[in-house]
């Protein structure tokens, strides 16, 4: 099993030089912490800035200068501000390469489920269905099931759709699993788990096919 | 013509009960704080307030919220308020919920006699239910209109007594659009400064689309997160 | 009659204190030197600069910084730069309070030509589309009658339009007239000029009601 | 991954016959001087050219038009050019003429991933001849399509090596537009600097929207209407 931490250091393989990349709450926001060496990206937080630093320190600590979880946070060397229509432009003409994203529910389309619990306050999309509607590629960082252990994996969703057939890969406690037009195809393994750990805890249409390696750090 | 006014009291005359308005700011960054002031001073109320957060209990929006002043939000994200959630279900508030990318979009679309537009942002979810939707090169969009407001206010760094503006950092967000968007656009900026000390090559919000502006006081400035690392 | 430069003399009386101001090429351009004592306008150039200023001295000229009719100009105090998108965000969002262009020809619904003569080359319409689809407030100044002699008020436009049901007023070397719902309204006369006169150089329907009065300066 | 070129023969690399580019400038002002010349010298043709206008006879766009390379020009203002007038009358040049807030704004559109606008530009023209038309609130509108090109060329005044960019005075014109909307966008500028020598707060264009960026040379920045007055 994965750790919230190997989850995001297994994501962070995912970074290519030069990319851009919108990291949301939770799970992806660690990602920025396993960036791999000799590799450049520049996050970018739809509130308005292009290269974001880290957390400030005391001292730095600006009220002007937040990330899109309302952190206080801090530029780098090419950092750049813009307005919030500039920003989401730059997400629906796919400028940003990657984008990691927590869900509630993902189906084996790639449909993806992650702003609203029907009965619950629903607090509100923010820019998930901007960037969920507009990115090339999404990879979803979450557990592979609930707190009551049921699939996060369906077949179906159950809880209102955040954006469709989008969600290209998917990063959980136990595997990395491709969303291809076949479903969930299952490509690793996190070390202690084997394919029935995770056939029983999918419900959705799951391939695995071969060998099936375990991930590597 | 001066588009100069005292203060914040001055600045919101007009704003009337049942009124549709724009308040910038992202989170409690880069929010009008003094014109909210005003307003709850004022108890007008019944309005339908387009802004992408609504504030936290004692602060922002949430001021207003109190004071049950707000009739209907249109946000992206409304969490961090109790007060808030209480009148939602108690249904003395209503809210629309909107992605963030399409609330901008709608602002710019007003400032920019775009009355319509055509995104992908929440195709195939509840958010296009009563919405167009087409097909554009193989993919799905749903139109959205651009939104109508009577005023406009906008918190800005500095400005100048024309009412050009500069935005510091991030507190820039929603505020530029806001601005293009308002039929009254008022602004409260940091330092007010004479015509010709901002540079003109660097400036964000051309004075056209500013209608008054006055210099605040007391900007309180909250963080929400406050998050740092230890040096 | 009026020369060109009464024309735009007559035109800058409808100026008001704080108006933003577009001009085109030609007469429209001179009503910039008869902006009256106490009255206060700003000049937007669709290029990208709002407050223009007055053509620069020989050591001031910058290739960088010219007009709509590509002279080089200067700035003022309070002057700003912009894109062409945001330039024609302020027009389309009739945040420009007065708009004086030239025309080949106005009709009595307030529909006006200007770009385009069949059969002679095309230059292309710039930003007047924009403008006359956009502007609450739009003074043509022109002549009375082109070159040859004809009507250039109409009933019927005979060019190609620009724009429909947008002029409302008209200033020329013969008069002052208001494009209103019942037709072109002779508002005021040039020095010399009498109602017959304005009548034989009149295609479209003209009314001439009650006392004319001489344009005033 | 280093997007800095070293001229303009590199940043054209990939540019070829048949496809479509988009030109930032307005009049003379503003025009990718350098890359204008790679393409002349690289000789590629049938290009389609997206150009609020198409430069005068012997520079700017003019050049390419002198080497019947543009096989298609889209502009709002196509004067001042004998041999543009000479290739259109012949056949041999193909003008689509759109209004210039339209041409911005659907640049703008491309970049910000709008596949599709309202504007009221040219309703009841023959602009609008094969295009759906609109009614909201009592006003006619025309549908306007966001441009396909395949690359876009600016020209900014100064860039730093990650591609953020600014631009002087009024040579900003349709340049950040352009910038957000190629498919893959090539700047070329007159000063290369640095990352963190631009202040973040005042940058036209962030990086994310350039790919290409060299420091161009040789700037003639020719004066179209040279007009003064005695001091």
């Amino acid at each position: 099993m994965l750790t919230k931490e190997q989850i995001a250091q297994r994501i962070a393989q995912e970074l290519q030089d030069g990319y851009y990349v919108n990291l949301g709450i939770g799970i992806p926001t660690l990602v920025a912490n396993y960036v791999p060496a000799g590799i450049n990206v520049t996050l970018q937080s739809e509130n308005g800035l292009l290269g974001m630093g880290p957390f400030p320190t005391e001292s730095e600590i600006d009220a002007d200068l937040i990330n899109a979880g309302k952190q206080t946070v801090t530029t780098l060397s090419g950092s750049v501000f813009f307005d919030s229509a500039t920003s989401f432009a730059m997400i629906r003409s796919g400028r940003v390469d990657l984008t990691v994203l927590g869900a509630m529910e993902v189906n084996d389309k790639g449909d993806i489920a992650n702003w609203k619990i029907p009965g619950k306050m629903v607090k509100g999309m923010g820019g998930a269905m901007d960037l969920v509607a507009s990115a090339q590629n999404i990879i979803v960082a979450m557990q592979h099931t609930n707190r009551s252990g049921a699939s996060k994996l369906l077949s179906k969703l159950t809880l209102p759709v955040t954006g469709l057939g989008c969600v290209k890969k998917i990063v959980t406690n136990l595997c990395v699993i491709d969303v291809t037009p076949r479903g969930f195809e299952l490509k690793e393994l996190a070390p202690g788990i084997s394919i029935d750990d995770v056939h029983n805890a999918t419900e959705g249409n799951l391939l695995a096919e071969g060998e099936i390696p375990e991930i590597q750090f | 013509m001066n588009k100069v006014v005292k203060n914040a009291d001055d600045a919101i005359q007009g704003i009337r009960d049942g009124m549709t308005i724009m308040l910038g700011g992202f989170g409690l960054c880069g929010i009008p704080e003094n014109s909210i002031s005003s307003i709850v001073k004022a108890g007008i109320k019944d309005l339908t307030c387009i802004s992408n957060n609504a504030g936290v209990d004692d602060f922002g929006i949430g001021l207003m919220l109190q004071s049950k002043l707000v009739r209907k939000m249109i946000s992206s994200y409304v969490g961090e308020n109790a007060e808030f959630e209480r009148q939602l279900l108690s249904g003395e508030l209503e809210v629309e919920l909107l992605p963030q990318g399409t609330l901008a979009e709608r602002c710019r679309a007003a400032g920019a006699g775009i009355p319509a537009f055509y995104t992908p942002a929440g195709f195939g979810t509840e958010i296009a239910e009563g919405k167009e939707t087409r097909e554009f090169g193989e993919k799905q969009f749903i139109m959205e209109k651009a939104f109508e407001s009577d005023f406009a206010i906008v918190k800005a760094w500095k400005g100048d007594t024309d009412g050009n503006l500069i935005y510091k950092a991030t507190a820039r967000n929603f505020n530029p659009m806001m601005a293009m968007a308002g039929k009254i656009t008022i602004a409260e900026v940091e330092e007010l400064v004479e015509p010709g000390e901002l540079d003109p090559n660097f400036i964000h919000t051309p004075s056209i689309f500013v209608n008054r502006i006055f210099q605040g006081t007391d900007y309180e400035k909250r963080i929400e997160q406050r998050t740092i690392r230890q040096n």
